[in-house]
């Protein structure tokens, strides 16, 4: 009996999750489009450096992170599943699954720079590994993050709630897809 | 108006204007010293009337928020204003400070004490004793409207203009804190000017916004709440670590200059999503409401904050370019804009929308209003594209080609005549605005019965 | 799903991802202090002369005239390096001294031309301005300005 | 509901996709990529994506938002690719 809602709300109907975590989303990936763009500007200007400090990095160890995030990726949607047909305790383990392969991508990803430490390099080791630590850095406080959330919803696991942890779990995960082959292997 | 504490507004608002009309003259006069240099020169020089010019835009731009959060907060929470001798008494202490302060600044009877003199960090220069009463001002303020909020009907309205409110006097904090080291001096300086104007003004702003949209339009309360809040999760997911386009040459490390170049590209979208919001809004609404004058200056405040904080600000953040720009007029170009569109017409749409509820009458003067917007905005955007131009060729002649400061200054008098013709142009929008909201009324348009009993 | 979890799972995201980026602010910022301290200024030179001198640069609010690292008014010629346009790199002696000769000279009266106020500081506060100006052109801005003419 | 299966095969795929990224972006070489490669390499880090929003995130239900995300993702591959290459 009421007229359609006169609204600009509606691009967000049928999203996955609560509306307000694509906001979230979609400003991570514009920052996170914005710096692989500078990253690779940065590295028109001056490509040879760039490949001189690229093949510092360990592609093994980032791309053994894209697997794990992959992995992860993959309970997080199970763990969504498992809550749509009313199995919470399900969903809980495998949100935990989810989790834990985070624990084990920022276990890679210290190891990472532990060695690069070691090796004497820095944030201000050049415009590459400026940028390097700057997008790889953010991409881990969003695992971070991720975790912390991945854990609020599991606590309160309705069917929203744990949507909306999913959703910025694979946009974590969609993001780090992009960045490694980016920064790692792209040359 | 409904309750009748929201009348407290009304003297805020008061002291607003009268301090607005003290800037525009103060910008006027110091247009004027920039193309006649020696006008004034002993008597008042040119840093003392820039003193006056930005701090009366600061606190009558705080009055006016005070103001319309005793407006809408017993609106929007179904209650008086917890205690009204509270919000008179802090009015009074807001006024002795500013007094306090201008005399300072003219006279400055106290050079250098620290507790009575002068403290000359850009737009902080208010004595200590000043800050202080700010302070205190403050924490009568949110104390006073928190209780309110806490014990009334809470809407999203309310708790993010809460929220802007307390960052505003959280940040101010940092004003109290001057390292005898520059760079540390600067970086936590910018925590109090950064995080007010880019940060959490612009909740202020998108809240106020959102009550006029739901005031006039009609829209439904479900909706315009939900965009409130993408545009002010936006503004602080882009505007908080955008604080690093200022961090480029004062001594920071590099890394900010890419932080800063990113987030701060980005700050743009909460000023288009206002625009979308704003337009969307009235395009939607179901009702006429009488009130025209208050539409225009809501439109006309999301538009010019578009340009003005969005896409002047775009302009010279990215690092490379503000290399060059950094400190030169096209700075200058992009603040006035940015200060006008955002928050000053702001301000003028809430008290355009007020003014005749708190007086229980139907809108009046409406057409000297309207026009006021025009020939204002017409006066500022002429102002900044003038100053643009100028900076642009400042930035070539001085940046890049290397000539002296002086040399270049020379260069730009024309661009200098034209600003002051346009300062001229401006004050006169400012007149015709102030008459048409405390003089006769005349012109009164005859409302229907429904603007006095809005629907939620 | 009801319309109220909705509402205050919004509000909690909106709070939850400011919050997460103020506390990456945060704590760049606390680097920054770091680096500020150990790298980018000459933190065991900033003497009591130079911290006076910052006072006077204060005291009679010339940051509403100049600007200084680029900050400021833009009604006056930049200071953050008007001391290397003087020559302290070199000299930084005679440098200082030109900058009081200027500063008793002012204001020079010529019809047309911007007026510097007399601010008639003592000797040793001009000593003291010298040296923050001094000082501050020895911080490391990422070689802003582009060109000596600041 | 076999739900859990395709997920299975998705994740699958995704992880065949990261050895191929493997193989053809020499991961255990330091030599230099050809233009080709390197276009292999967005080309599929582009599939990847769209496996993830279409099938983890199950997003093609609301075409708006799932092409959106794709478009922009493309977009900026190709002007990635278009830095690489003009070198």
């Amino acid at each position: 009996m009421s007229p359609p809602e006169p609204s600009g709300a509606d691009a967000f109907s049928g999203l996955p999750g609560n509306p307000m975590m694509w906001v979230l989303i979609a400003s991570e990936l514009l920052v996170f489009g914005a710096a692989l763009l500078a990253f690779s500007g940065a590295r028109a200007f001056d490509p040879a450096g760039f490949a001189l400090a690229q093949a510092q990095l360990d592609r093994f160890t980032g791309l053994l992170n894209v697997m794990v995030l992959v992995t992860s990726g993959l309970f997080a949607a199970l763990g969504v599943a498992a809550v749509r047909v009313h199995k919470p305790g399900v969903a809980r383990l495998h949100l935990a699954l989810a989790s834990l392969l985070g624990l084990v991508f920022l276990g890679f990803k210290i190891a990472e720079y532990r060695a690069e430490f070691a090796a004497g390099i820095s944030f201000e080791s050049g415009t590459f590994f400026t940028l390097y630590f700057l997008i790889t850095g953010f991409h881990a406080l969003h695992v971070v993050l991720g975790i912390i959330i991945l854990a609020i919803v599991g606590v309160f696991a309705t069917p929203e709630n744990v949507e909306t942890g999913a959703a910025f779990w694979h946009m974590v995960d969609l993001v780090w897809l992009l960045v490694f082959p980016v920064v790692y292997l792209i040359r | 108006m409904k309750y009748q504490s929201q009348a407290i507004a009304k003297w805020y608002w008061f002291v607003a204007m009268a301090l607005f009309a003290v800037q525009v003259l103060g910008g006027l006069l110091a247009g004027f010293i920039y193309v006649q240099p020696n006008f004034l020169s002993e008597l008042m020089p040119f840093n003392i009337v820039r003193m006056l010019h930005s701090n009366a835009l600061i606190v009558w731009l705080l009055l006016g928020f005070f103001g319309a959060a005793y407006y809408i907060i017993p609106e929007e929470s179904e209650r008086e204003i917890h205690s009204p001798t509270i919000a008179y008494l802090q009015l009074i202490l807001l006024v002795a400070g500013t007094l306090g302060a201008v005399l300072t600044y003219i006279f400055d009877f106290f050079p250098g004490h620290w507790l009575l003199g002068k403290q000359g960090r850009e737009f902080l220069e208010q004595p200590l004793w000043v800050k202080l009463g700010i302070i205190v001002a403050a924490l009568m303020f949110l104390y006073n409207v928190s209780i309110t909020v806490l014990a009334g009907r809470k809407t999203a309205i309310t708790n993010v203009l809460l929220l802007g409110l307390w960052g505003i006097a959280v940040f101010f904090l940092f004003a109290l804190y001057n390292p005898n080291n520059l760079a540390l001096d600067k970086v936590y300086w910018w925590w109090v000017v950064h995080l007010w104007v880019e940060g959490v003004w612009e909740l202020v702003m998108a809240s106020v916004l959102a009550f006029i949209m739901l005031k006039l339009t009609g829209v439904d309360r479900e909706v315009i709440e939900k965009w409130l809040y993408v545009i002010v999760a936006t503004s602080l997911f882009t505007g908080v670590l955008g604080t690093g386009h200022h961090y480029y040459w004062i001594g920071a490390p590099a890394y900010w200059t890419w932080i800063g170049s990113i987030f701060s590209s980005l700050e743009v979208i909460p000023f288009f999503g206002m625009v979308v919001f704003t337009f969307m809004m009235v395009w939607k609404g179901r009702r006429n409401h009488p009130n025209r004058a208050a539409l225009l200056w809501s439109l006309g405040c999301s538009v010019l904050a578009f340009f003005g904080a969005g896409v002047w600000g775009f302009l010279h953040t990215l690092h490379s370019i503000n290399y060059y720009t950094h400190g030169t007029q096209v700075t200058a170009a992009h603040g006035h804009l940015a200060f006008f569109g955002a928050y000053v017409a702001l301000n003028i749409a809430i008290m355009t929308y007020a003014f005749p509820q708190i007086f229980k009458a139907n809108p009046y003067n409406q057409v000297l209003n309207m026009a006021s917007f025009w020939v204002m905005s017409s006066a500022m955007a002429f102002m900044t594209f003038v100053l643009t131009f100028a900076g642009a060729v400042q930035t070539h002649l001085q940046r890049v080609l290397g000539m002296n400061y002086m040399e270049v200054q020379e260069q730009l008098s024309l661009f200098y005549w034209m600003r002051f013709g346009s300062g001229v142009v401006l004050i006169i929008g400012v007149l015709m605005w102030l008459y048409a909201m405390l003089g006769p009324r005349r012109e009164v348009e005859i409302a229907p019965e429904s603007v006095y009993s809005p629907a939620e | 799903m009801s319309e109220m979890l909705t509402k205050s799972a919004a509000r909690n995201i909106f709070y939850g991802g400011s919050a997460f980026f103020f506390a990456i602010f945060v704590g760049l910022v606390a680097h920054t202090h770091g680096y500020i301290l150990s790298t980018s200024t000459d933190a065991k030179g900033l003497t009591d002369s130079v911290a006076r001198g910052k006072h006077v640069w204060e005291k009679h609010a010339c940051i509403n005239c100049h600007t200084l690292i680029g900050e400021g008014a833009y009604y006056a010629p930049e200071v953050g390096n008007v001391m290397i346009r003087y020559g302290a790199d070199t000299d930084p002696k005679g440098a200082a001294e030109a900058l009081k000769a200027w500063m008793k000279a002012q204001p020079s009266g010529i019809p047309g031309r911007r007026q510097m106020p007399q601010f008639n500081l003592s000797e040793k506060e001009l000593d003291d301005l010298a040296a923050f100006l001094e000082w501050t052109s020895r911080i490391k801005t990422n070689n802003w300005p582009p060109n000596k003419a600041g | 509901m076999t739900r859990p299966a395709p997920l299975l095969l998705v994740w699958l795929a995704l992880m065949a996709l990261t050895m191929a990224a493997m193989a053809i972006g020499h991961v255990g070489a330091a030599t230099r990529l050809a233009g080709w490669e390197v276009a292999l390499l967005l080309a599929l880090a582009l599939v990847k994506a769209r496996l993830v929003l279409a099938h983890y995130l199950e997003l093609p239900r609301i075409s708006v938002w799932s092409s959106a995300i794709l478009w922009l993702t493309g977009i900026l591959l190709v002007v990635i690719f278009g830095l690489v290459v003009v070198r």
